[in-house]
């Protein structure tokens, strides 16, 4: 299959993936207790369903999506709700947010799964509801509702592409990796269900042709399937070819158009995770509870890849790594290019949580020196956008967040390529997710004073309105007074002239 | 005295100069809808001037100083300067000073129905009707905290914004080498 | 032919106005902030600046000259310049509003700026015919834009900068303009006039 | 359990300032070696007396600048800046030279602005141009190239010439000339033919005797550059194309009077200027594009000053008048962003 | 409309009313300085002449005897030259041209020429230059003595081949760092001697040339 | 402070023409190549400031908006071209240095902007007093600029000041550096523009010093309020 190159991007990204690989997935034990913000996805956050002292079992859905962009949520294993109230999120901003926590009794109830009909019997639409009610979003990284995704029933795109993301650039990170693994089967499946859903003309499942091992699983997998349309590819291992825009580009060589999503150029592309959510759900009848979760970095005794119950704290996962080692410095969640960094482990892991990095000194660097911009231009020929992040630095740097605009800070990834290439080891990723969300802030200020202004000026409308309305009605009045007055002049002045013809030396005054 | 052809020629263009004064003549402003557009609209007054579109209208008149919008605070300034093409300045002392954004707050429980702060308030952000309790629309309250004054129990508070997450924003790295000495 | 483009050459790099003959230089501080306004700017006197000269040409040919009032120059010249200039203005600010948007606030900032005179009294000092006259004009105001228009975009450059706070805003612009005043002796010799 | 903070990417740089800067001196080897073959110990003087004031003037304006002064010494850009300086100037030069210039270009072009990464032009162009400006008379001491010199210079001569300034102006005259681009141009305004010019034994079989082997050394050095993607093939390949290509234009039209492109590319400072100078990142074009348009513009420019300007030797105006317009070709020359038209 | 009018007018009267008193103070100072001025300006040339030839040499009244000629075979420009004679009785002692080197560094520069009657010059001043400050501006009797080394030179001292600067090959000095203002003085001199040479006849005689 | 210190006040220090309101730039840095050029030019120029400044605070209120322009240059060119006439009929050669930039005063954007910004607003004595003060700083800063590059440039000071004070002058001509070289740079169109530039860094450093004991005394006086 003919590729494509995207610009830029970091071939010679180190990987530190083996440490994780080598082991099998485990399924990681149930918890003390499961913590669900209701928020763990792009869009509204969820309602809760339950109250405090309710018992729930696996797979019982917990929370409900509010409006279309939202996802449900379910409980992953059995217990009590013990509280509904902040507690900290997997989020860098370090806040707390409104979350459901469930004592969980160990006994792992499920709720029975319900048994599917064959998929290939099922409407696309039928197919949506039932993967939007499974709570599946995207597992890849944005965590945005599936659901939305699949339904281009509504629109007028056609969809003739589904891309299957099982890339995996980021070092360290290597869940997807395992689940392809071990479970080739089911995703295929899971792609099958896609196809059908999608009325898509073919698949491509794209995997870094840095784990031939896991291809040829995968390409076993394919030919005992038995699919034509379905085709696995190895592609070149270079950060962030498994960026959705970028992995596009490198596939068929089309762009999605800025401010766009792929299906505007008939394309869809699902984690494989995600496909293998799907899968569970349309063919096994369970809705999303657990996921695949790498566990590595220099700060756990045995990195490895654990099947993870959504909602179990972090700490749970390190003691099934069997503990932090001495050299544990700082933890991440997600990989150290996309990442953040967590204040503590008692914060549980989300639906979007695909790895979690215990990073030692050396892993993960902090204080790095910034030096003045020297404007080499190694960022701008880093990044995969084509974006020219210095200029973006300058402007973000000095607060000119409509001139950053302009040159298309909104189109920037957040890939970090052009931080880790800048000699000058300048924060630059930094400084745009301070820029965007500054922008953002501004843009959302700018909404409410034209509301204001809006609604200012509608009342200074109606007050000058009323005030006419006001001045009409008393010169009614007044007209009618003064009729009355005018008619009592002319008596007067025809008095008067009846009186003057009596006695014609008066005079008028 | 041939400098007298000269005298005259000046007179005409004199002439053609009132003339093309009065030919000419422009009416309307767009400079004023471009102030209009930096200043925040919270409404409040602050500036001196009875909202902020007539504070925009003095600054286009070279009335006003362009240091006078407290809410619209620094960046507002900076905005106008860049507009109008003239240094920056801090904000003027008098005007008050630049804080965080509150919205009001109706103490339902205390609220009498007045009316007076429906009255009051410049974007019609309240709601309420004679004798009912009235609450703030949170959304749309500008906290310019016009609805204080007139509220004869007052029942009415400024809160701070909430910061919720959809508006968080990364803190800016700070640059080592950005420190201000001389 | 040649004579015209050595003219030109001449007024745009090797005599700069700004940078080498030192004419204009408060506009060229002043209105340099920002590179739209620049080429505003630079548009605007490049219309006054070729309008001038040749204007006051004929005012000294076949007014000054004939009356024998050629001490009266300046005062004929700069009157003749301010209302071109003010004329220019209202025209614009009517008829075409867009235009007015681009050039018109700079126009009367262009009456006071001693190109204008300087363009006008040099030709005469230099003897240009009216074609010359014209070109001597454009030449001028074309090398001034040049350089107000990269003036401004360096300057947009260094309001991101570090620079010592003694030095930020007018210093290290006059700065900024004296070494490209050091740049353009680069061109010197390119011309004999 | 409690962890820091911070933010992605948590990966390790694998650059930095310093390493550049280092690999541009190793770079530069070459060249000064050569030099100091061809020209004599009068280039070490220029080196020492130009990196001395510059590092004393570098620490200086960051202490008085209250910036910490190992981190930004050590990025060795005041060393590259002091280096390139010295290497631009007359070997014989009074000591005064180098020191007013190295001071020009650390205190007046680079920490007025802002230090690294801030300076508009060139420092050590702006220095250079300066020098050349204000003392004309002292900037075109060059001694002769290895080859043809008679006398043999000793030591003390050097030290006389250089701080003293009260050798003998017989020994002087004797030791020193004009470069080939200068003697090329003055002679070209004498009317002479090039082939009476070249006949000259400054002319060596290439270009200039002596000069053509400093400038293959810079190739060289900037070769090495390249294969270390320190600096981007775009400003050298602009540049050399844009000199060649006008110079062979002219030398196709009219070729006795017009020196070859061969001449043009290797007697002066093309070499030194192309992969040295004009690529100075901070105050060169930062755009892919723009840095073919920016290298080209200086290859243009210096041929135009060397042919009709003033100046025998155009690369250091020509560099600092194409710094003037790299905001404007970043700015017209911006790449197309992922999912744009 | 009759306030527009009214306007109109008002504007043409105030700018009319003040040009008039500003053009009539400008007019009665030009009328007061007038003769001054002139006065300098003959003076500032003669004393220019009169460093040339000296007074006691002559008898006429340089400024009155002037002429212009132009002779593009040897002056390229085809600006003319001017040419003060100086007569003791009828006969003609010396002339100075003041003529134009054009290609001087920065543009042309205006020289006054002082040939004697026999060909050798006087001397050369140079009158106004663009030439740098310290480097070309050496022409400048005020900042060297380079000038003077043309006293007594002529057609045949030395030949015209080495009327050129050092560094060409010829006997004039350059000052360092500058060979092109030499360089242009040192032509315009040989020019204008060559010229001398070519119109000596006319020159000297003083009929033919009276009213010009 | 009373209202006069005040304008004087502003007029060479605050609002210095040269430093602080970067007007008047050409003749500043074209004639500032030597003391005495400066002084001279700016000399004429106070003169023009205050002679325009006092007509255009007398004339006013008779001049309507839409030639408000053209006559202020016209009375101002008149005053220039007067100036202009004597110093040819008595100062020849000085007229002769300094060249197109008498006339150019006409444009001197200084002058034309205190007729805008104070002489049209204000009464004709505070006219008057403005014109003087803002010539004063303009000279100034000629003056000081002058000395600076021609110190630099050539190594003297006060050189050709008989041009101005008659031959008695030829001895003020002091020579700093003798047997000097000369930095070109200070006197070509560069070496004024950075000159200018440095002046006015040293300007704002000058300001900086003594805008720190005025908060300190501020400050004190607070403490001192409190106790
Ligand atoms: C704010 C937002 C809105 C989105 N809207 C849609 C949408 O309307 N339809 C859709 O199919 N995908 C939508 N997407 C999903 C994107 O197309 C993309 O698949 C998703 O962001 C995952 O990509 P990533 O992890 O590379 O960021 C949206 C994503 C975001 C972040
Ligand atoms: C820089 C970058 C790198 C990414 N790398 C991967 C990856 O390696 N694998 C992956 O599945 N998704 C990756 N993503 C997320 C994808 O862009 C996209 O969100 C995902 O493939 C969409 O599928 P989902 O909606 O099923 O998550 C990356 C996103 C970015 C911005
Ligand atoms: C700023 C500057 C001004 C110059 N002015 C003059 C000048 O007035 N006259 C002149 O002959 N050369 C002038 N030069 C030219 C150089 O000194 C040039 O190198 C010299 O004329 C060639 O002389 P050479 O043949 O001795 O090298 C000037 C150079 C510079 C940099
Ligand atoms: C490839 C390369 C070329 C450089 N060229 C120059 C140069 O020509 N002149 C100079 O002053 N500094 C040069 N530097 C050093 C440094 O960039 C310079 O000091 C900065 O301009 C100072 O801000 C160079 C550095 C590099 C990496
Ligand atoms: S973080 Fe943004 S700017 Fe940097 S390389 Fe990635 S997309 Fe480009
Ligand atoms: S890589 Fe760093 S130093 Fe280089 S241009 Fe980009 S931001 Fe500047
Ligand atoms: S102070 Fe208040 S009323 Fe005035 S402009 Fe600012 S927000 Fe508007
Ligand atoms: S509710 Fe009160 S504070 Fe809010 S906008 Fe209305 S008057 Fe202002
Ligand atoms: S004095 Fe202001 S433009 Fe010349």
């Amino acid at each position: 299959m003919k590729l494509w190159r995207f610009n830029g991007g970091l071939p010679s990204l180190a990987e530190h993936k083996n440490e994780s690989t080598h082991l099998p997935i485990e399924i990681a034990p149930v918890p003390n207790h499961l913590v669900y913000p209701l928020r763990q996805h792009i869009g509204n956050a969820a309602t809760a369903l339950v109250k405090v002292g309710d018992y729930v079992l696996r797979g019982q859905k917990i929370a409900d999506a509010q409006g279309l962009i939202s996802a449900p949520i379910h409980a992953a294993s059995s217990g009590t709700v013990s509280q509904i109230a902040d507690h900290l999120i997997p989020h860098p901003s370090g806040f707390s947010a409104p979350s459901i926590s469930i004592k969980t009794d160990g006994l792992d109830k499920e709720l029975a799964p319900s048994s599917q009909p064959d998929f290939r019997q099922l409407s696309a639409a039928d197919l949506v509801s039932l993967i939007r009610e499974a709570g599946i979003v995207g597992l890849g990284g944005a965590a945005f509702p599936t659901a939305i995704k699949l339904d281009n029933q509504s629109k007028s795109r056609r969809i003739d592409t589904l891309i299957l993301n099982g890339a995996e650039c980021e070092p360290y990170i290597s869940c997807d990796d395992r689940l392809l693994k071990e479970r080739a089967d089911k995703v295929i499946e899971g792609v099958n269900v896609l196809l059908h859903l999608l009325g898509a003309k073919r698949a491509i499942l794209a995997i870094e042709d840095n784990v031939p091992s896991t291809f040829k699983a995968i390409q076993t997998a394919v030919d005992k399937n038995n699919n034509p349309v379905i085709n696995a590819v190895q592609i070149p291992t270079i950060y962030p070819t498994g960026g959705e825009k970028q992995l596009v580009q490198t596939l068929t060589g089309k762009e999605v158009p800025s401010g766009g999503i792929p299906a505007d150029i008939g394309i869809v592309s699902i984690n494989v995770g995600t496909v293998y959510a799907v899968q569970q759900a349309v063919i096994e009848g369970k809705p999303l509870t657990s996921r695949i979760i790498t566990v590595t970095g220099e700060g756990v005794t045995t990195p490895r890849n654990l099947e993870v119950r959504i909602g179990t704290p972090i700490s749970t996962l390190i003691d099934v790594c069997n503990g932090y080692t001495q050299y544990a410095e700082r933890l991440i969640m997600g990989g150290p290019m996309m990442g953040f960094a967590l204040m503590n482990d008692e914060i549980p892991v989300v639906k979007a949580s695909n790895c979690i990095l215990v990073a030692s000194k050396h892993e993960a660097v902090t204080e790095k020196q910034a030096m003045p911009c020297i404007r080499c231009g190694l960022c701008a020929s880093a990044c995969p956008v084509s974006l020219l992040p210095q200029q973006l630095y300058w402007f973000s740097r000095s607060e000119q967040l409509e001139k950053a605009e302009k040159i298309n800070l909104l189109d920037c990834i957040e890939c970090g390529c052009c931080d880790v290439v800048c000699p000058s080891h300048i924060p630059l990723v930094q400084h745009f997710r301070y820029a965007k969300s500054a922008l953002k802030v501004q843009h959302h200020e700018k909404h409410l004073s034209n509301i204001a202004r809006e609604r200012f000026e509608a009342r200074e409308d109606r007050l000058t309105k009323e005030k006419a309305e006001r001045a009409e009605k008393s010169r009614i009045k007044k007209a009618a007074l003064k009729e009355k007055s005018a008619k009592e002049t002319i008596d007067a002045a025809i008095n008067r002239a009846k009186a003057k013809k009596q006695n014609p030396t008066e005079g008028e005054g | 005295m041939s400098f007298l052809i000269l005298i005259v020629l000046f007179a005409g263009l004199g002439i053609i100069l009132g003339y093309a004064a009065i030919r000419f003549k422009v009416e309307g402003d767009p400079i004023v809808d471009q102030i209009d557009k930096l200043l925040p609209q919270t409404q409040c007054g602050q500036c001196s001037f009875p909202g902020c579109r007539p504070y925009a209208q003095a600054i286009a008149s070279g009335e006003a100083d362009i240091n006078q919008c407290p809410p619209g605070g620094e960046a507002g300034i900076a905005a106008l300067a860049d507009l109008l093409g003239v240094e920056a300045k801090p904000l003027n002392a008098d005007n008050g000073e630049e804080t965080p954004k509150l919205v009001a707050v109706i103490d339902e429980n205390t609220c009498i129905g007045c009316k007076l702060c429906i009255q009051a308030c410049p974007v019609d952000a309240i709601l309420g009707a004679p004798k009912q309790m009235h609450t703030v629309i949170a959304a749309e309250c500008t906290g310019c905290e016009l609805c204080l004054p007139p509220c004869p129990v007052e029942c009415i508070t400024m809160e701070p914004v909430v910061k919720t997450l959809a508006l968080w924003t990364w803190e800016k790295p700070e640059n080592a080498t950005q420190k201000e000495t001389s | 032919m040649s004579e015209y483009l050595l003219i030109l050459v001449s007024t745009i790099l090797v005599n700069n106005f700004v940078l080498v003959k030192f004419l204009g230089l408060c506009p060229f501080m002043g209105v340099s902030n920002k590179l739209e306004t620049a080429m505003g700017m630079g548009l605007a006197t490049t219309f006054v600046l070729t309008l001038a000269s040749i204007c006051s040409y004929l005012a000294n040919q076949y007014l000054l000259a004939p009356l024998g009032l050629e001490f009266l120059r300046t005062i004929t010249f700069i009157v003749v310049i301010a209302v071109v200039v003010q004329m220019t203005e209202a025209i614009v600010h009517k008829t075409s509003p867009l235009l007015y948007q681009v050039l018109g606030i700079y126009l009367p900032l262009i009456t006071t700026n001693c190109a204008v005179l300087g363009v006008a009294l040099l030709n005469i000092q230099e003897d240009h015919g009216f074609i010359e006259s014209g070109l001597y004009g454009f030449g001028a105001a074309i090398g001034f834009s040049m350089v107000l228009v990269l003036f401004s975009t360096i300057r947009e450059r260094i309001t991101v900068s570090d620079v010592p706070a003694p030095f930020k805003g007018n210093a290290i612009a006059l700065i900024t303009a004296g070494l490209m005043s050091v740049a353009f002796m680069g061109f010197s010799g390119l011309v004999k006039f | 359990m409690h962890f820091l903070t911070s933010n992605a990417p948590f990966i390790a740089p694998q650059n930095s300032v310093q390493r550049m800067m280092f690999w541009v001196l190793i770079a530069l080897l070459p060249g000064v070696i050569t030099m100091i073959w061809q020209f004599g110990y009068g280039v070490l003087f220029n080196i020492i007396i130009c990196l001395t004031t510059a590092l004393t003037a570098e620490a200086l304006m960051l202490r008085l600048r209250g910036r910490p002064i190992l981190p930004f010494m050590s990025d060795l850009s005041a060393v590259v800046t002091a280096l390139l300086l010295a290497l631009a100037l007359p070997t014989l030069a009074p000591w005064w030279i180098p020191f007013i210039g190295a001071l020009i270009a650390i205190v007046i072009a680079k920490h007025l602005y802002g230090g690294l990464g801030y300076n508009p032009f060139n420092p050590a162009m702006v220095a250079f141009a300066v020098l050349m400006v204000s003392f004309p008379k002292s900037m075109t001491v060059w001694m002769l190239p290895h080859a043809l010199q008679v006398d043999s210079v000793t030591f003390s001569d050097l030290i006389s010439i250089i701080f003293q300034q009260q050798a003998n102006p017989e020994l002087i005259d004797a030791i020193t000339a004009a470069t080939p681009l200068d003697t090329m141009k003055t002679q070209l305004g004498l009317n002479q033919t090039i082939d009476e010019i070249r006949s000259a034994s400054l002319f060596g079989s290439i270009a200039g005797t002596g000069w053509q082997w400093v400038s293959i050394a810079f190739l060289l050095g900037g070769c090495l550059l390249l294969a270390k993607k320190i600096i981007s093939w775009h400003i050298p390949a602009g540049l050399l194309a844009g000199l060649f290509v006008i110079s062979f234009i002219a030398y196709m039209s009219e070729p006795g009077l017009s020196p070859s492109p061969t001449f043009h590319l290797l007697s002066g400072g093309a070499m030194l200027g192309a992969f040295f100078i004009a690529t100075d990142p901070v105050t060169a074009a930062t755009t892919t594009k723009g840095r073919f348009i920016y290298g080209a513009l200086i290859g243009v420019l210096t041929y135009i000053i060397r042919t009709w300007g003033g100046y025998p030797e155009g690369i250091a105006f020509a560099v600092i008048l194409i710094n003037m317009t790299v905001p404007l070709i970043d700015h017209y020359t911006q790449p197309r962003v992922y999912g744009h038209k | 409309m009759a306030s527009n009018k009214k306007l109109i007018l008002n504007a043409g009267l105030v700018l009319g009313l003040f040009s008039f008193i500003g053009i009539g103070l400008v007019s009665f100072t030009y009328a007061l300085t007038q003769q001054q001025i002139a006065e300098n300006e003959r003076l500032f040339v003669l004393k220019n002449l009169r460093e040339l030839v000296p007074e006691n040499l002559h008898d006429n009244d340089l400024l009155a005897d002037s002429l212009q000629l132009s002779d593009t075979s040897i002056f390229k420009n085809e600006r003319t030259v001017t040419l003060y004679r100086a007569f003791k009785g009828e006969q003609l002692v010396a002339v100075i041209a003041q003529v134009t080197a054009p290609d001087g560094y920065n543009g042309s520069i205006k020289l006054l020429i002082a040939i004697q009657e026999n060909g050798q010059l006087m001397g050369v001043r140079a009158v106004s230059h663009h030439e740098t400050p310290g480097l070309g501006d050496a022409i400048d009797t005020n900042k060297s003595d380079w000038v003077f080394a043309f006293n007594g030179r002529s057609l045949s001292d030395p030949a015209p081949a080495y009327w050129r600067v050092k560094r060409d090959g010829g006997v004039f000095d350059q000052f360092t760092g500058a060979t092109i203002t030499p360089r242009a003085v040192v032509k315009t001199v040989l020019k204008t001697l060559q010229y001398y040479q070519k119109h000596e006849q006319t020159l000297s005689q003083t009929a033919a040339v009276s009213h010009e | 402070m009373n209202n006069y210190q005040q304008i004087f006040k502003n007029g060479l220090w605050d609002n210095n023409q040269a430093f602080v309101a970067l007007l008047g730039l050409c003749p500043l840095l074209a004639v500032s190549n030597t003391v005495i050029n400066g002084f001279a030019l700016g000399l004429a120029t106070t003169l023009t400031l205050i002679l325009s400044n006092s007509v255009v605070s007398l004339v006013r209120r008779q001049v309507g908006s839409e030639i408000r322009l053209p006559v202020f240059v016209l009375i101002i060119a008149s005053i220039v071209t007067i100036i202009e006439l004597i110093m040819n009929a008595y100062f020849y050669e000085l007229y002769l240095i300094l060249g197109i930039f008498i006339p150019l005063i006409v444009t001197n954007c200084s002058i034309i902007g205190r007729a805008e910004a104070f002489a049209s607003k204000n009464p004709f004595a505070e006219s008057f007093i403005d014109g003087l003060a803002m010539g004063l700083g303009f000279t100034s800063a000629l003056v000081i600029l002058g000395a600076v590059r021609e110190v630099l440039g050539s190594g003297t000071l006060f050189a050709n000041a008989h041009l101005m004070f008659g031959e008695a002058a030829k001895g003020m001509t002091i020579t700093v550096i003798g047997d000097y070289e000369g930095f070109l740079l200070a006197i070509l169109p560069p070496g004024a523009f950075i000159g200018l530039g440095l002046l006015i860094a040293l300007k704002n450093v000058i300001d900086k010093r003594l805008a720190k004991p005025a908060t300190q005394t501020v400050n004190l006086s607070m403490a001192e309020k409190k106790a």
